[in-house]
């Protein structure tokens, strides 16, 4: 019972796309106060697309890996930008580990997201946490993961702690100095305003959360 | 405007209208093709980026310059998959010339399709440009007004005939002698979001822009042209170590929204200051080159010039935005 | 900017050291010749009007357009004893044609000029241009676009030898077969007083402006840009009674301060519309010609064309704005 | 005593330049509203030039028609624009009818003010009052004059009453439809403003009145 199969998977994926639509504006704004202001409109697109290439498909014929390569695809092809490389790299990674299997359980949740991470970390160049990125609130969460897991913790504890793992996270990159993409071009002048990929990052990890305890 | 999510395929389609017999636009990935290709036995000249910073870059395809362009959308870099169809398109067997401006997205995602199209067995090698003075660190340098210097002499030496490494080298040596700086009266805005990318003052200007509308790297009180003029020429001076006597060519441009008057100026004052140093100017080029959507304000660029660059510079082109001998500013 | 009052005078001394080679500036009254005289057996042409429309006048001055340009203040017409010293300057015996844009100001300006010069014996003739079909009363249209394509056609003639009657004639037709209309979507900003020159909400629409900044004939909610194209082509196509199988060129154009990629999308927008009227576009100029200031906005105008302005209109014109074949937008 | 001779016109030019420089971001403001927002700078630059070239006069060795000659030639050649031919216009009338006179009394004022008015009329093509111009302003003053000449009332009493009735015609022409000038394009629109030329004739009037009231 505390596993993932692949219809929770894909309605999971249907829930961080109405996250993000829901949260498009907010996520640009952010961009634009230390980016270019383009971020919402993209992986919004990203995740419209994702989703819409899923509904040919039929989860209960389909494994995790193939929905995931679909949503990871679809970033790539349509996002552009930073964040259609750094989030096609998380999703490409949580496809592979995950490819053939139709339930996962919290140990191999956990290897599915730190394969993910380490997606994100290969295109960003090795990002760290304190460069004010999405990896500050991947990390964080990925690590809750994990120490839930070694804890023998419940799939839904697991993910409540991921989420406020990752809402510090975010938080946290409000007084950190870009030191990574267009924000660094600011330096101490991007200290006060959050990350938007960061913020993104939250919305995925809360769509897992809602999606478990809802069910 | 119609949809904000179509402009860039609709403004794509307008120049293809405008100008058939440049241009080819492929509107499954909106790349931009030269109408009739080159010879096979000419290196390709691959270049692209995020759109709104018009006539750069589809505006540049064309004999003498770019032979394919990869839009993405407004201030985006084009996906991977995008990068790759343009490198597919126009591989040959003499080698595939990728130019690359430094910004996070765009060099993962053309890293990412040279990566594919070298699996390929595809001949290819690239240049990332980084040009921006305003910014210290070298590495972080973003990639503006040489990129177009790079695409018409690096373009000439290939319609030339130059071999894959010597285009290469010409064009590394644009980007040694070449630096650009901009600055921002007004933010632009985003036609996807309808909002500015930055607050300004009416007496304020942002100093060092890059061509996205974020902020740039200081901000100043308001002050006149002429110094102006002088504090963004010695920017580059300094850097480029340019010394008396030396040969330049002249690029000042507005930022998309700058009106025609004030370009005019500008280049007055910079002309004059770039004089007083002893610097001769062989060339100057002004009007729009690499924009940011609508927003007022001013890039100066500068590039050293030899013999083989002044001869590539004033070669033929034929594109939409650049067509030599004589810039023309309309 | 520098000084306000010194912003026409130094904008006008960078055109002249960016392109030397095509016209030459007289400071004592902001007027421009071009930097060769043509031969004293061909009609000469002078123009003008205020600044901030740039490129307009001076851009056009040089080989196939104008021979003298008088540059008034922003958006104030020149004095007539300025403009009378233009006539003068290019005066000779086959004759001078003028072109003035219908303006209470202009039209009192040039007509006390051609006044004072006729009766100094100099042979002369002129035209006044009102092609904004956006006001009703004939007497009262202003004159926009039309006036550079009687420039670049009667330009044409002149440099063919054409006596000054048939100089008049085929701008009378130029006049006759030609219109133009205007929106703004933001106001402009006046260097000299830093203020915008009328208030406009953000989803509004200026329908049917000059090109001086001041407000339109009617104000409209905010449309899509193919609607828009809809509008102002209906307005044009009415007013010439175009049909069905009507070879026309078509200019369109931004104010000063609209984006390069909104001019593509809009021309793609008109053209469509244009074609789908059973209209044959011979050839389109897309940029800017007739600006104000940094006006965001757009202007259409269309010119009904038989071979001979055919002929005249891709004949060859170097200047620093307009060279044919082949009009560069940049 | 009741004339005015060449010192006194002197005077009214330079107080007539200090009125129109104290007003100018005022009158462009006008001129903005239904109009191109330029005409304040240029009558300014204009009677700026005036004044410049007046300070190599003498007045006491000077005529009036002299000096207002060069007032004309001042405002012909820098103006431009519309006013540029209407208050040169206006100017060289004036000076045509007081050339070679060092003063000149109440009816001879009349006169130099209605060849003035005709000066005006011939350049704006024939302009009558009603039509929301400088016309309005200038027309009532010069009456107002006229029959406080025939009335025999003295200079400041005449003057008081061209002040008076060009006040007056300044605010007429608020409720007005322009039908000359750059203003006519709004048709009905440009009801509600009052016009910039009308108000510039009202200063130079008022510099009339107040030279003489002063002095
Ligand atoms: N090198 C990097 N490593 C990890 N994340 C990065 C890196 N560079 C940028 N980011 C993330 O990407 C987000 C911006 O994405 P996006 O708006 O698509 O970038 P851009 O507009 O600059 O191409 C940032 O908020 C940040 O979280
Ligand atoms: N035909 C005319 N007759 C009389 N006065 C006129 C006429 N046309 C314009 N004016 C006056 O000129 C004033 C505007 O002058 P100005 O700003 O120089 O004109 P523009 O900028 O249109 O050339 C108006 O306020 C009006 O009083
Ligand atoms: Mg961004
Ligand atoms: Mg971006
Ligand atoms: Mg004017
Ligand atoms: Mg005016």
């Amino acid at each position: 019972m505390d596993k993932l199969n692949s219809k929770d998977i894909y309605d999971i994926i249907l829930l961080i796309n109405q996250y993000i639509a829901e949260n498009k504006e907010k996520l640009s704004q952010l961009d634009a106060v230390i980016g270019d202001g383009d971020f919402g409109t993209n992986i919004g697109r990203g995740f419209e697309t994702a989703v819409k290439r899923l509904s040919t498909v039929d989860p209960s014929k389909t494994d995790i890996g193939t929905i995931l390569m679909i949503v990871a695809n679809a970033l790539l092809e349509s996002v552009g930008g930073a964040s259609g490389p750094l989030f096609g790299g998380l999703f490409i990674n949580m496809a592979m580990s995950s490819l053939g299997r139709s339930e996962i359980d919290l140990p191999e949740i956990v290897k599915m997201f730190t394969d993910g991470f380490r997606g994100v970390q290969e295109v960003g160049g090795g990002t760290m946490p304190g460069e004010k990125t999405l990896v500050d609130a991947l990390y964080p969460a990925v690590e809750a993961l994990k120490q839930a897991a070694n804890e023998g913790k419940d799939l839904l504890t697991a993910f409540r702690e991921a989420l406020l793992a990752a809402e510090k996270g975010v938080k946290s990159t409000i007084n950190m100095v870009a030191k990574r993409g267009r924000a660094s071009y600011l330096g101490e002048r991007s200290i006060g305003y959050q990350d938007p990929g960061a913020t993104a990052i939250y919305l995925i990890i809360k769509a897992f959360y809602d999606h478990i305890s809802h069910r | 405007m119609n949809r904000p999510d179509d402009i860039v395929r609709e403004m794509l389609e307008g120049m293809a209208l405008a100008f058939p017999d440049i241009i080819r636009l492929d509107s499954q990935w909106n790349n931009v093709y030269r109408r009739y290709r080159k010879p096979g036995n000419r290196v390709a000249l691959v270049c692209g980026g995020g759109s709104g910073h018009e006539p750069a870059q589809a505006g540049y395809v064309g004999y003498g310059m770019l032979d394919a362009v990869a839009a993405g959308h407004v201030f985006t870099a084009p996906p991977a998959p995008q990068v790759l169809a343009a490198i597919n398109e126009v591989a040959n067997d003499v080698g595939v010339f990728v130019i690359i401006t430094n910004y996070t997205g765009d060099v993962m995602n053309f890293g990412i399709a040279i990566k594919m199209a070298s699996a390929k067995g595809v001949k290819l090698d690239y240049i990332i440009v980084n040009d921006d003075v305003s910014i210290s660190d070298i590495s972080k340098r973003r990639g503006t007004t040489i990129t177009i210097l790079i695409n018409k002499i690096a373009g000439a030496a290939a319609e030339e005939g130059w071999s894959l490494e010597e285009v290469k080298r010409v064009a590394q040596k644009v980007l040694d002698n070449g630096r650009d700086i901009g600055v921002a009266l007004t933010p632009c805005i985003l036609p996807t979001t309808g909002k500015p990318t930055f607050e300004l003052a009416y007496d304020e200007i942002e100093f060092g822009i890059g061509v996205h509308g974020e902020a740039g790297v200081k901000r100043m009180k308001y002050i006149q042209s002429r110094e102006l003029a002088k504090i963004m020429v010695d920017a580059i001076a300094d850097d480029l170590k340019l010394q008396k006597g030396d040969e330049v060519a002249l690029v000042v441009q507005g930022t998309g929204g700058t009106p025609y008057m004030e370009k005019f100026v500008f280049y007055r004052d910079v002309r004059m200051y770039v004089e007083s140093l002893g610097l001769k100017v062989f060339t100057s080029w002004i009007g729009e080159f690499f924009t940011s959507l609508d927003m007022q304000g001013a890039r100066v660029a500068i590039l050293r010039l030899d013999d083989e660059l002044k001869r590539l510079l004033v070669a033929p082109a034929y594109t939409i935005a650049i067509r030599t001998p004589g810039i023309v500013v309309s």
